[in-house]
């Protein structure tokens, strides 16, 4: 089993599960109908991507692991996502600002993966990439609306940026595994992502009358497996039917 | 206008409806006809949007991804029915804001099935065969409806339910074929959704209100009694494929009638839960308000930022 | 096995585990240090009841199933705790108009357990009731001061008092189990309990400035493992551990 | 009073001091010995508080019963120690109200252990054993501390840390003990803790200040050096017994020492948690700023009540 690409794809495709799982907790509970909507579309189109991801993953596993067992059978310390995405619905402040922070990079990310020597990630990032771009869309308009709207929601969403912002550098942050996939030209050197992220978050915070933070204190941790204490609680839901229901097919 | 130019129209209205012509946003209509199908397509709405908790309680607990997927897929369907709906109220003059504030004062109901508590995955399979299944054997006639919008909402509305249908069922078929503890699972959520299901088809013709009128406005094609009995007939044969038991000892094919005889209906339950202390009123009215007061602030920023960025459009 | 008496133990013990599991949600997030603590102490009281009860029951079942078999591997539609018990922690008012509903039952049930035929229970019984006198008068007093409180304070407590009305009929509701268990000398009639139970509740909610609400229409289920929709998500909790690790010991 | 007055009191007080005398709240004290003792015991009160909320985050999902009441019981003995040493601090005339103010502003300090995440039930040993362990080399020395009520809180204190201490070490060694999945647990609890808890022993001798005077006045009776060194070697013996590895690959029993020597700590980790930039530090004030504001209406409730019945006893 190739197991730095094996783990290479878990780190890619936890964000997206994660991330989906945080967005599906808010099904039917949106400010508006249109919100709604859309945020369970954005979740689904993450859960599509991450059937793929894991369905590959499996593949290279070759053992009798399912996309299933490697979704919902790991331990906390095995889960690999950064930590942004895990951060909770607070509020819609903070699940817009969480998208858009994530959305830039993950479409960034997906850019680059296309270029990947591995055709079924390249294939992959191809599909999603449509999807990402769209999602980057519109929570950017929402930075836009909620930052240049009223003055609560100005606060409440300098609030969110602010509080989230800690959780950014650690997109860029290579691990073991990432260095060896760049050398052997499957993965994405996100060192070089950076810059660019950067910029184009501060514009559209710019834009939206919003602050860039300045601080650099930042927090990493989740592509180690070390996270915070709300992945825990995410993980007995997800979890919740495979480990009471072991080997069962749904 | 003189009272017989009232008449005049309205008897030029009902031919034709009698002709099944359609009725459209800008034509003439009596108020009683506005009325009545903003109250049912709102009614309607609103069961679309209430819909959405019972299941949306197992997204993040769905089994496997696959399972997810679809369940978030025909949520956010149930979302999208709503917003047809409410814009079909809307070509009659009323906004949804408006609506919400009848569902959130309590003042429009919704479908009582959604006052269930969805408690465990099969569930999810159950409403989607029984409350789906019986959904549809309600609205399908409505696709012939006199009021085009309505009609052509549920042109799409009912292509998208018997897809979620079939879903619930095939969610059931497989745990009826699982593991002992799932094909218990499933018999369990069977004998949980069987009888609310078929209350969902309304109270007995004896009962009913309105449906003289709304049958002539093809707002209703048959009688309650009738669609309950076509439920019955034909759901106790897809219980039977996959070897689940329906919970009524009084369950018999009755050969002459070519149908299903069956027992009586709990209606006090029924009344029960439409006055509004079923298992879960008080639940998904928390839900549906909570979410609509907090997601005031950003309804108003929106607002506020259309209204700006039209504001420099301008200058 | 004796079928019934294990059901009727379980049906009495879920009560206190699932009304402990809730208390232990709030620690450290109370509104004061002694409530706190106080809050702490009846969760630690009412899990440590609940370990007697359970290995009673396992001593009962007589196979090799262990007081945490009993308490964390069970079925969401085993659980046979009355729907009050699994409410959420809304608020304060909430939290204690909940604890006050039931510890005036639970007072009650026990005073008459104690006379129980079956002695272990009787002893339990016994043990049980100086710890839950000491629940119900911490619970009736926060009824009395949030109720005899201020305005905001007094619109709270009614409200949660409204809110939580409709399963307090449940209580005393007699399942099969419960009567076989009557008819043998061992359990409680908890038909009899019913009047100076709400003349009881009355009786506080009176001297609190409190209405007692007149509605007629109950919710149960709990007691036949039909429960709300919460409780789901408090197994999810409850049963982590066990359900993913199995077969161990900590 | 003149100055040569208070010189006076002052060495006199000092005498006192040094006699082993106990300092009573309604003696004589200067101004710097009560500002010190405020700061001292609200930090270690406000310690106890938020360090309820990493050890809480585990309460609802321990893995039995027993390790839930343990748990139970533990979280509640540190919300005593706040109580004893909130009240500590008010024998030296300031309302725990205030002191919870300058917590929640961010003016006093708490622990900085508290900072990092508990994210395996695993941790709940590591604490216990860890965190708990180095509390109580810190606290000892402090049971024979100048100021009588804080040197009396101290005692009940420390027994129960040690017992809680124990109990932390009990559940890492059931874990080493366990499977193998256990033992990675253990053993990975035991890599992220130790670093910290070696830590919260204080910044090295060079770095720390307050040092000579809280010498003096037996609020600090080692250096943090040697406070470190004693809990190492009194630590790297117990994970020896349990089969745990320490995740420092320089560390070394130095026989001519008698003492292990040990590799370098990360000080810029630990100015960053300081300074509010650790993994939790805004999740621990959201919650204690959280629960304080969410209580103030049942706060305030509860005082209106204290009065009103305080004003129908008199009448």
């Amino acid at each position: 089993m190739k197991e730095n690409l094996y783990n290479y794809i878990l780190g890619i495709a936890d964000n997206s599960l994660i991330l989906g799982q945080r967005l599906g907790e808010l099904t039917g509970h949106g400010p508006s109908l249109e919100t709604d909507i859309a945020c369970t579309n954005i979740s689904l189109d993450l859960f599509g991507q991450v059937r793929s991801y894991f369905q590959y993953a499996a593949k290279i596993a070759g053992d009798d692991r399912t996309e299933d067992d490697i979704a919902m059978l790991r331990k906390e310390r095995e889960y690999k996502n950064v930590l942004l995405v895990e951060q909770p619905n607070t509020n819609f402040a903070y699940t817009m600002a969480r998208q858009f922070l994530f959305d830039v990079y993950h479409l960034a990310f997906l850019a680059e993966l296309q270029k990947s020597t591995d055709l079924t990630l390249s294939a992959i990032a191809n599909k999603c990439i449509k999807e990402v771009s769209y999602h980057e869309r519109f929570s950017s308009d929402w930075i836009r609306r909620l930052g240049d709207g009223t003055e609560e929601s100005k606060a409440k969403m300098q609030e969110a940026i602010d509080g989230l912002w800690t959780y950014t550098d650690e997109l860029f942050h290579q691990t073991e595994t990432d260095k060896a996939m760049v050398t052997e030209g499957i993965g994405v050197d996100v060192t070089k992502l950076k810059d660019t992220y950067y910029t184009r978050v501060s514009a559209v915070l710019d834009e939206s009358t919003l602050e860039t933070p300045e601080s650099k204190w930042f927090q990493k941790g989740g592509k180690e497996g070390i996270h915070t204490e709300h992945l825990g609680y995410l993980l007995t839901e997800l979890q919740y039917m495979q480990r009471t229901y072991p080997n069962m097919e749904w | 206008m003189s009272e017989e130019q009232i008449k005049n129209l309205e008897e030029q209205f009902e031919a034709r409806i009698a002709r099944d012509e359609k009725i459209e946003p800008k034509d003439w209509m009596p108020e009683k006809y506005r009325k009545t199908h903003i109250r049912q397509m709102s009614q309607h709405a609103h069961s679309e949007i209430v819909g959405m908790l019972p299941e949306g309680n197992w997204i993040t607990r769905a089994p496997s991804l696959r399972r997810k997927v679809a369940l978030l897929a025909k949520v956010q369907d149930e979302a999208g029915h709503g917003l047809y709906l409410y814009s079909a109220c809307e070509t009659l003059g009323v906004s949804r804001d408006e609506l919400y504030e009848q569902l959130h004062s309590g003042k429009a109901k919704y479908s009582s099935i959604f006052n269930y508590p969805t408690i465990t995955w099969a569930d999810m399979g159950a409403v989607g065969w029984l409350v789906d299944g019986a959904a549809i054997i309600n609205q399908v006639p409505l696709c012939n409806t006199s009021y085009g919008p309505y009609a052509r909402a549920m042109v799409r509305v009912c292509k998208e339910e018997s897809f979620h249908q079939r879903q619930g069922f095939e969610i059931m078929m497989k745990l009826a074929n699982g593991t002992p503890v799932q094909k218990d699972m499933a018999q369990d959520a069977l004998n949980r959704w069987w009888w609310p299901s078929l209350m969902m088809l309304g109270p007995t013709d004896a009962e009913s209100i309105h449906t003289e009128q709304s049958m002539k406005w093809k707002l209703k094609r048959k009688s309650n009694d009738d669609l309950r009995q076509q439920f019955i007939d034909q759901t106790v044969p897809q219980a039977e494929l996959i070897g689940l038991a329906i919970p009524d000892p009084d369950l018999k094919w009755n050969e002459e009638r070519q149908s299903y005889d069956f027992g009586e209906i709990n209606w006090d339950e029924f009344w029960q839960v439409v006055k509004g202390h079923g298992p879960c009123n008080k639940e998904r009215m928390k839900a549906r308000v909570g979410a609509w007061e907090e997601g005031e602030w950003v309804r108003d920023a929106a607002m506020a930022y259309a209204e700006k960025k039209q504001a420099r459009n301008k200058t």
